[in-house]
């Protein structure tokens, strides 16, 4: 079968099985075995096929596209090599763009259509490349291992569960029935929106199940519902998502008003026709792969210039003669490019939201309430990396301005969940601040135009956050608390959970050898991502000054990434119990608890090896956008970034001052770790009286939940009870008020006629009464008065008549 | 001068008048029963002189030997002593005199005063008196037929022109009617209790 | 002239509720059951009529089918029999694919809304007879081709809604009722004026040939057609032939009336208004909480399920087609309207703690959309003066009209549920609500989540398709609108905290929670059921819907600019690159259907 | 022009009319002057008769120049509905007569003024 054919069919149905699970867990949940206990299998063996399926799709693609070894590769093999020579750049580049231009394109297509209308159209489409692949296999792999790890975790919802933390107004413990299958059910339907966000081939397509994952997070979050924190937090992190979506929303108008279309790639439709996606639109052939403003935004940013000179032309066709030279003049005045750079905010907004960036993180640290499965694989390794995925995916359409802010972001978003991640106490919680601030390297990297880096950060961070918190989890599983200073001295009690999650450690430091004595540098897998994030920053820093502070910033981040981390280990699993109780109670983790810790921390080392041909750098390489592997020289209005290209930062010397320095800052951040909590030289309580106001600061997270409550919430809730208000006080009043002062005039009116027209009426009638009266005093009932009545009548009458006649006659 | 048919008008006009003035005249009611019969006797004699012999025929019949006897019934069933003759105060009679001659004088003054009543063209070349004649076209007038409109030529008057079948149906209706409602009223009443003493008493209890 | 004929078929299903309100009044009293079940029938009957008129029929199937032929944009079935002639009044019905989804909506939640009312107890039969009536005057709003026909109908809904809310409802019931009443009696008025101004002015005999064979009228109308431009006026209530004269060149609504401004202008914003009222737009809303809490649960379901898309259908049927100069004109203000409902019914929605009144404020919300979405004139030259924009806003209001209906009465009908059970609706007295009754907890999570706008449910389709279509008319609207999905999702989640989660329940009457019964399932499962399959076959209303709505913009869009609208070709460069042969083929397949079209009449 | 003048002359249409108005108004003056009810009940016999006389008069063809203005068969036939309805009215009225009577005691319609005003 076709490659093209072969893969969007394989990644369907990896993608639909978790689907499948779902419904049917939703329909049988209950009746799958005791308590729903099969529901677990179902789940877990629906992953476990997509996982099969997937690392076919990608043997299949690597059959088909080989890695090619990228420049990085070459350049450690061949440190001789200068890296600076331009001949060997336009020589790699001539190599690599045409090549993965023309054999390891993605693949597009269209699945189904939700509407249609005209020429635009809403489809479930996908886009396959490297990346797409690697992300499948990534996230089956560790949902797999989270599934695996859940049957141990999630043992208790078999039986009734005695919810210590939830609070009825009794003060009894809440004992409620388990839920053990409702779990896998929401974890089915995660798996299924986060592979179908994976695979979207078009924007709506992502935020579709952007949209959904957000729910699935939301449900899971909640999973204990008889706890407000949990429900609450669930709220919050919906809701924050909403406010990113609101500007991914504005993003995706701007893009869909001017473009018409939301697909990525170019995709062949069944007419034989094929359209433009976002991508060739914003990154021409024509144009080298190079970013131009698309016709559509020129045109929608001088709309009425459009509209006056269809008004002013008789003829469409000259019309839109016309508008093409009119675009072509505008474009080189720069008209609709702030248009591109709003798009691009707008996507990088939901980015925010979805992973959690400054000043967007404050739900995921909230988010620990659910189980702690859902915050190794959804709040640490797949849904909250969607984010940096999507930036990495939608990287060709972002302006150089835009870029600069997501790096800024990134920037700050990582130092300040650094700096929170110190005070913190709660181990999930240490764990949600390291991956708010690893989510920040990521974004910083690609925002520095370290896309490669991001990304492959993403895939490193995946496995061993997964790691981390899943070795969370077992302790906590273990000591029935959250609290650090609960614990102290499990390594004992549980040598595998201790040993893996000192491997996770090590990796998020980025532990390694650096390069030296001519030898290749050699560590964890966090060590070949951070070391570079870090060497991009550092060239960017060492190109333009300005923007020197970022490289600093994150270098200091990895201190005291290293610093928080050996902290929560040593808290953990060294010196000696801090309460006996727990130690007591403490035991190790059954199987399925251990063996996905032991997979795990597997690929948390191996992740960034360079095997020959399989690694990740070279994966993502083969998927870089087109057009983006050089740098950017750009001097806009406001700002004046210049990101050089990746490959730069592979250069021999600069990476190798850089791995030392990422050396140097990870191992002062191990040190005072030690020093404080190891060898217990300094005393951590004393450092925090000493530094009681910062201490204050940071353990009140700087103050964002109080600033949002003050600056957003209540005034939300102040706006909502004000329009209510009005809806009572004015509107309804008015309408009350119509309606009285129509009451007031029937009132008036039933006045008028009590006494103005009954009054007449009645003295008619009274007149009438008094005439009758009088004149029954003529009927005498004497009949012979009445005979002679009558014959005077007669007479009268005659005469009368005689009178009248004469009368008329004189006139 | 006074030819036959003045002569004859005389002779029953003025009886006529007479008894009629006698009857107004006239305290004793028996008294006023018998001149009214010799007037309306008399008044059937007028309408043999105007051809209406037929008419005047039913005259004599219904009223004077219907009508009037059984007004003499009345009378004598409810004359008795005090309420034979009814005495009433000159002043009603003033009243009643001057009404009545007003009157008289407004239908005189009528009656004169029209040309083409008083006077008569063709008094003595009238056709024969068809005495008789008029029986069978008031009997087939009765029932619907106009013999004697057979030969008007005008359409609109002969439109007007219909039998009499309808009123007459209906005069014989009512007539049926009119007798057995009298009947009801005037028999006599039993009383339903033994109570009730037996004289009739006045509903009015006032004088 | 067989059951299926059109005007069999047609007549049927409008009056056929009306024959069963006329059984049930024939029928003994004292029979409650047997009044429901009646009921029930009929309005099964009724829904399986309209089912099969949307049975996708054959094009050649001939004037003995009322099935529906899809693809068609123009009327069908449609058919004019005299009825007031010397006004010009005639019984016209017909459907199209604006109307038939709703009739469906109509007759399906009427069936599920007869369902509801089992608990009814208080007058059973007079309750039934009046539902029935209603059905009626619903069914006949949608159908209805002649103006006056169409206000009648209007009018004949109204009085057994009022008498619905006002016996059956809650402690307010008086005061609810004669609000709901003065409210939409008041736009009522309006529209009586804006009917007859156009009516004045309206004349046949301007029409060309083609456009009076399109109206549909009846024949001894056509025989008095006399173009020459000397005869007397033909005045007309058939809507399409209105349509048709407003859109027109020279129409003869663009005269100038008062205040500088045209008849059409006029009469434009006394329909607007009067259907305004019935969606409702703020500042006209205020009569919907109230009558929403007042109102029993059943009615609840219809009044936010159909009755509030009579006013959007009022205006996709009516304002639009017969006044587009006008429409243009004023987009603004009905996009503005729109879009303060979507906010302001938001935040109102926030502040409620009366269950009931917060989901009456999200339909005020979620009805701003459709608003928002019919109002946005997004033709211009920068997309190349094509309507596909609006057309996406059109289809995406009148999607979000059938969606709202389904998540709505959903909505409406398991606050009732649980209004049975606990006798109150406070919100803050609720909680804990998922422990104690799943299933009823799990169906309506999901029908909020559809009221939320969560992909793969209904809410979805109409909401983004409405936003996205917004930027290319105003850039504000566009960001305003689409901030209103924070609103949405704040207070949707709130009640659903407040209400279904939690450890415990915390009101009143907490031993009478039971799990929800067959009855309440079955009701409430087809609406959760649709919610879905529209959400995730949303085509499934597009095929029926969108090639009459397409029509529409294209109509406007002719009527407004002549041979500069381009209509659903593709205009922008770049974009689709078209390969020769399959061009033509493509523009042979489009042309044909309107050939055949063209020929049938 | 004297009465007796008139008297010499042919019969015409207007003596007949005298003699109805002489009778009519007899009648009225009965009507008018008798307490007893049969006498009341006289004195419209006469005001019937008066009409009838006139009717009579004028359908007859004698009396007048120009005849064939005369009422003919029509006068006489509503002459006999008049003796004829005189009859009934006679019939009844006795008949009220003696109710009278018998709820009276006396035939003098002065005492029945119970309908008075």
């Amino acid at each position: 079968m076709e490659l093209a054919t072969l893969l969007p069919l394989l990644l369907l149905l990896a993608w639909l099985l978790p689907l499948a699970s779902f419904t049917l867990i939703v329909f049988a949940g209950p009746r799958l075995g005791r308590a729903g206990h099969k529901a677990g299998y179902v789940a877990t063996g629906a992953i476990g096929i997509s996982l099969f399926l997937s690392l076919l799709a990608l043997a299949c693609w690597l059959w088909h596209h080989p890695l090619t070894p990228s420049h990085h590769a070459e350049t450690h093999a061949a440190a001789s090599d200068d890296p600076a020579d331009p001949t060997h750049e336009r020589s790699e580049h001539e190599q690599s763009a045409p090549h993965t231009g023309s054999t390891a394109s993605p693949l597009t297509g269209d699945w189904y259509t939700l509407a249609e209308f005209g020429s635009l159209r809403l489809t479930i489409g996908y886009y396959i490349d490297a990346l797409t692949l690697g992300m499948f296999v990534m996230v089956s792999l560790i949902a797999t291992c989270i599934h695996v790890y859940s049957f141990g975790y999630m043992h208790e919802e078999l039986e009734d569960v005695t919810d210590p933390l939830a609070s009825p107004s009794s003060g009894k413990p809440l004992v409620r029935a388990g839920r053990f299958h409702r779990f896998f059910q929401y974890m089915s339907l995660f798996c299924f929106s986060m592979l179908g966000l994976v695979v979207a081939g078009n924007v709506a397509m992502v935020f579709v199940f952007w949209e959904l994952v957000g729910i699935c997070s939301y449900l899971l979050i909640g999973f204990y519902i008889e706890r407000k924190s949990a429900s609450t937090a669930a709220n919050k992190a919906f809701i924050v998502n909403r406010v990113g979506d609101f500007g991914m929303i504005v993003g995706l108008m701007i893009l869909f008003g001017a473009l018409g279309t939301f697909s990525f790639g170019d995709v062949a439709q069944s007419d034989g026709t094929v359209r433009k996606g976002i991508f060739s639109q914003v990154r021409p052939a024509e144009n080298e792969h190079q970013l131009i403003v698309p016709d559509g935004l020129i045109r929608m940013a001088a709309a009425s210039q459009m509209n006056s000179i269809y008004a002013s032309v008789p003829s469409n066709e000259e019309a839109e003669e016309l508008i093409g030279r009119r675009v072509a003049e505008l474009r080189k005045v720069g008209t609709g490019y702030w248009l591109l750079v709003l798009a691009g905010l707008g996507i990088f907004c939901g980015c925010v939201g979805k992973s959690a960036q400054f000043p967007l993180h404050v739900w995921l640290p909230d988010a620990m309430e659910g189980p702690t499965p859902v915050s190794a694989l959804i709040h640490a390794a797949t849904m909250v990396a969607a984010g940096v995925y999507l930036v990495g995916r939608f990287y060709p359409v972002f302006a150089p301005e835009v870029l600069l802010t997501i790096a800024c972001v990134g920037c700050i978003t990582l130092f300040v969940a650094a700096t929170i991640a110190i005070t913190a106490t709660d181990i999930k919680r240490v764990l949600a601040y390291s991956t708010v601030s690893q989510l920040g390297y990521m974004m910083f990297s690609l925002g520095l135009g370290g896309w490669a880096a991001g990304l492959f950060h993403l895939f490193t961070h995946a496995f061993f956050k997964a790691l981390l918190f899943l070795c969370s989890g077992s302790v906590i599983h273990a000591c029935h608390t959250n609290e650090m200073p609960e614990m102290g001295g499990l390594r004992k009690k549980m040598p595998w959970t201790a040993w893996t999650m000192l491997v996770g450690c090590l990796a998020i430091s980025g532990a390694g050898i650096p390069a030296m004595l001519g030898m290749k540098g050699f560590g964890l897998s966090g060590y070949y991502s951070k070391d570079s994030i870090l060497a991009q920053a550092f060239s960017v820093a060492s190109q333009s000054q300005t923007y020197g502070w970022l490289f600093y910033v994150a270098a200091g981040g990895a201190a005291i990434t290293a610093f928080y981390m050996f902290r929560l280990w040593f808290m953990t699993f060294a010196g000696s119990p801090r309460n006996q109780h727990v130690y007591d109670h403490a035991h190790e983790s059954p199987a399925s608890m251990y063996v996905p810790l032991v997979i795990l921390a597997f690929f948390a080392v191996v992740a960034g090896w360079k095997l020959p041909s399989l690694n990740l750098p070279d994966l993502l390489e083969q998927a870089r956008p087109l057009g983006t592997a050089e740098g950017i020289s750009f001097a806009g209005e406001i700002a004046h970034p210049e990101l050089p290209a990746e490959h730069r930062s592979h250069e021999e010397t600069l990476h190798r001052t850089v791995s030392w320095i990422a050396f140097g800052t990870a191992l002062t951040g191990f040190a005072i770790a030690v020093l404080f909590y190891l060898l217990r030289i300094f005393n951590p309580e004393t450092v925090r009286k000493w530094l009681a106001p910062l201490h204050a600061f940071l353990i009140h997270k700087w103050f964002f939940d109080e600033l949002y409550e003050y600056a957003f919430v209540k005034p939300t809730l102040l706006l909502s009870q004000v329009a209510a208000a009005f809806d009572r006080l004015v509107i309804d009043r008015l309408a009350d008020g119509s309606a009285r002062f129509c009451v007031t005039v029937a009132r008036l009116d039933d006045v008028i006629d009590r006494y103005v027209v009954d009054w007449a009426a009645n003295g008619i009638g009274r007149l009438t009464y008094r005439i009758g009266l009088w004149l029954r005093q003529v009927q005498t009932g004497q009949l012979r008065q009445y005979v002679v009545m009558i014959a005077v009548s007669t007479v009268a009458l005659f005469l009368l008549i005689v009178v009248c006649r004469n009368l008329m006659l004189f006139q | 001068m006074i030819n036959w048919h003045t002569l004859f008008f005389l002779l029953f006009a003025v009886p006529t008048c007479l008894f009629a003035v006698a009857v107004v005249a006239s305290a004793n009611v028996v008294r006023m029963a018998m001149c009214l019969i010799a007037s309306l006797a008399a008044v059937a004699g007028l309408y043999f002189l105007a051809g209406a012999d037929f008419v005047g025929a039913m005259q004599l019949m219904i009223y004077v030997g219907g009508t009037l006897v059984l007004l003499v019934f009345g009378v004598m069933l409810t004359v008795q002593g005090p309420s034979v003759s009814l005495k009433i105060s000159s002043a009603n009679w003033l009243m009643a005199g001057l009404a009545g001659g007003a009157l008289l004088i407004v239908l005189l003054s009528a009656v004169v005063g029209i040309e083409a009543w008083t006077s008569k063209a063709v008094a003595e070349t009238a056709p024969a008196v068809e005495a008789g004649h008029t029986v069978a076209p008031l009997g087939m007038g009765l029932l619907g037929i106009r013999v004697d409109q057979l030969s008007q030529q005008d359409p609109t008057l002969r439109r007007g022109m219909s039998g009499y079948l309808l009123p007459f149906e209906i005069v014989s209706v009512h007539l049926l009617v009119v007798l057995i409602g009298a009947a009801h009223l005037a028999r006599a009443k039993r009383r339903r209790t033994a109570s009730t003493p037996a004289t009739t008493a006045p509903l009015n209890p006032e004088p | 002239m067989t059951l299926t004929s059109p005007p069999i078929l047609l007549s049927l299903i409008v009056f056929l509720p009306a024959v069963g309100a006329l059984v049930i009044g024939l029928l003994p009293k004292g029979r409650d059951e047997l009044f429901k079940q009646v009921a029930l029938a009929f309005t099964l009957v009724v829904a399986a009529l309209t089912l099969y008129l949307a049975l996708p029929g054959q094009p050649g199937a001939g004037a003995d089918s009322a099935r529906f032929l899809l693809g068609t944009a123009q009327m069908q079935h449609a058919f004019s029999i005299p009825w007031i002639e010397s006004f010009n009044i005639y019984y016209a019905l017909g459907i199209d694919g604006i109307s038939l989804p709703l009739i469906l909506l109509t007759s399906f939640l009427s069936v599920l809304a007869m369902g509801a009312s089992w608990t009814i107890d208080k007058h059973v039969k007079a309750y039934c007879i009046l539902f029935l009536l209603l059905e009626t005057g619903m069914l006949g709003v949608f159908m209805a081709l002649d103006f006056f026909l169409f206000y009648v109908f209007w009018e004949v809904m109204l009085l057994p809604m009022y008498f619905l809310i006002g016996v059956w409802g809650g402690p307010r019931r008086e005061y609810a009722a004669i609000k709901f009443f003065l409210f939409t009696m008041a736009g009522s008025v309006l529209m009586l004026v804006a009917l007859l101004a156009l009516y004045f002015n309206s004349d046949l005999n301007q029409l060309g040939p083609a456009q009076l064979a399109a109206s549909h009228l009846h024949e001894t109308v056509v025989e008095r057609y006399d173009p020459s431009g000397t005869a007397e006026p033909q005045h007309t209530f058939n809507l399409l032939a209105l349509a048709h004269q407003g859109q027109s060149e020279n129409s003869p609504f663009s005269q100038l009336l008062v205040g500088g401004k045209s008849i059409q202008w006029w009469a434009f914003l006394l329909l607007l208004i009067g259907f305004l009222v019935k969606v409702p737009a703020v500042p006209v809303h205020t009569w919907l909480p109230d009558a929403h809490v007042e109102a029993p649960t059943p009615i609840s379901m219809i009044l936010a399920g159909v009755l509030l898309k009579m006013g959007g259908y009022g205006i996709i049927r009516i304002c639009y087609p017969v006044c587009p100069d006008a429409a243009y004109e004023l987009a603004w203000l009905v996009c503005t309207l729109g879009v303060i409902s979507m906010v302001y019914g938001a935040f109102a929605a926030m502040a409620q703690t009366d269950f009931k009144r917060l989901v009456a404020y999200s339909s005020v919300s979620h009805m701003g959309y459709v608003v928002l979405g019919l109002g946005v004139w997004s033709i211009s030259g920068s997309t190349g003066m094509t309507g596909d924009y609006w057309k996406m806003g059109m289809n995406g209001a009148m999607f979000q009209m059938i969606a709202h209906g389904i998540s709505s009465a959903g909505m409406f009908f398991l606050v009732g549920v649980i209004y049975e059970r606990v006798h109150h609706r406070n919100l803050d007295d609720f909680g804990g609500l998922f422990g104690r009754m799943p299933v009823y907890t799990g169906v309506s999570m999901g029908i909020f989540f559809a009221a939320l706008g969560l992909p793969g449910l209904c809410g979805f389709i109409g909401e983004i398709l409405v936003v996205l279509s917004v930027w290319n008319y105003s850039q504000v609207l566009a960001v305003i609108s689409a901030s209103v999905m924070i609103l949405t999702a704040g207070y949707i989640l709130w009640t659903l905290q407040r209400v279904y989660l939690g450890p415990e329940y915390k009101g009143p009457h907490g031993d009478e929670i039971r799990p929800i019964t067959q009855r309440e399932l079955a009701i409430a499962a087809p609406l959760l059921a649709f919610a879905i399959i529209l959400g995730v076959y949303p085509k499934a209303v597009f095929n029926y819907m969108a090639p009459s709505v397409n029509k529409l913009v294209d109509d406007l869009g002719q009527a407004r600019y002549g041979n500069d609208y381009s209509g659903g070709i593709e205009k922008q460069t770049g974009s689709v690159e078209r390969i020769e042969p399959a061009e033509n083929e493509l523009a042979l397949r489009e042309i044909s259907p309107h050939r055949e079209e063209a020929g049938q009449p | 022009m004297s009465f007796l003048s008139f008297l010499s002359q042919p019969v015409s249409l207007s003596h007949y009319l005298i003699v109805g108005a002489v009778l009519f108004v007899c009648g009225i003056v009965c009507m008018a002057t008798k307490r007893n009810a049969i006498g009341v009940l006289m004195g419209v016999e006469l005001v019937l008769n008066g009409a009838a006389v006139n009717f009579v008069a004028f359908s007859s063809p004698f009396l007048r120049a120009d005849s064939q203005l005369s009422l003919g068969l029509d006068g006489h036939l509503i002459t006999l509905f008049i003796i004829v309805l005189a009859a009934a009215e006679a019939a009844v009225a006795l008949a009220i007569a003696l109710c009278y009577y018998n709820t009276h005691a006396t035939i003098d319609v002065d005492e029945g003024d119970e309908l008075k005003g």
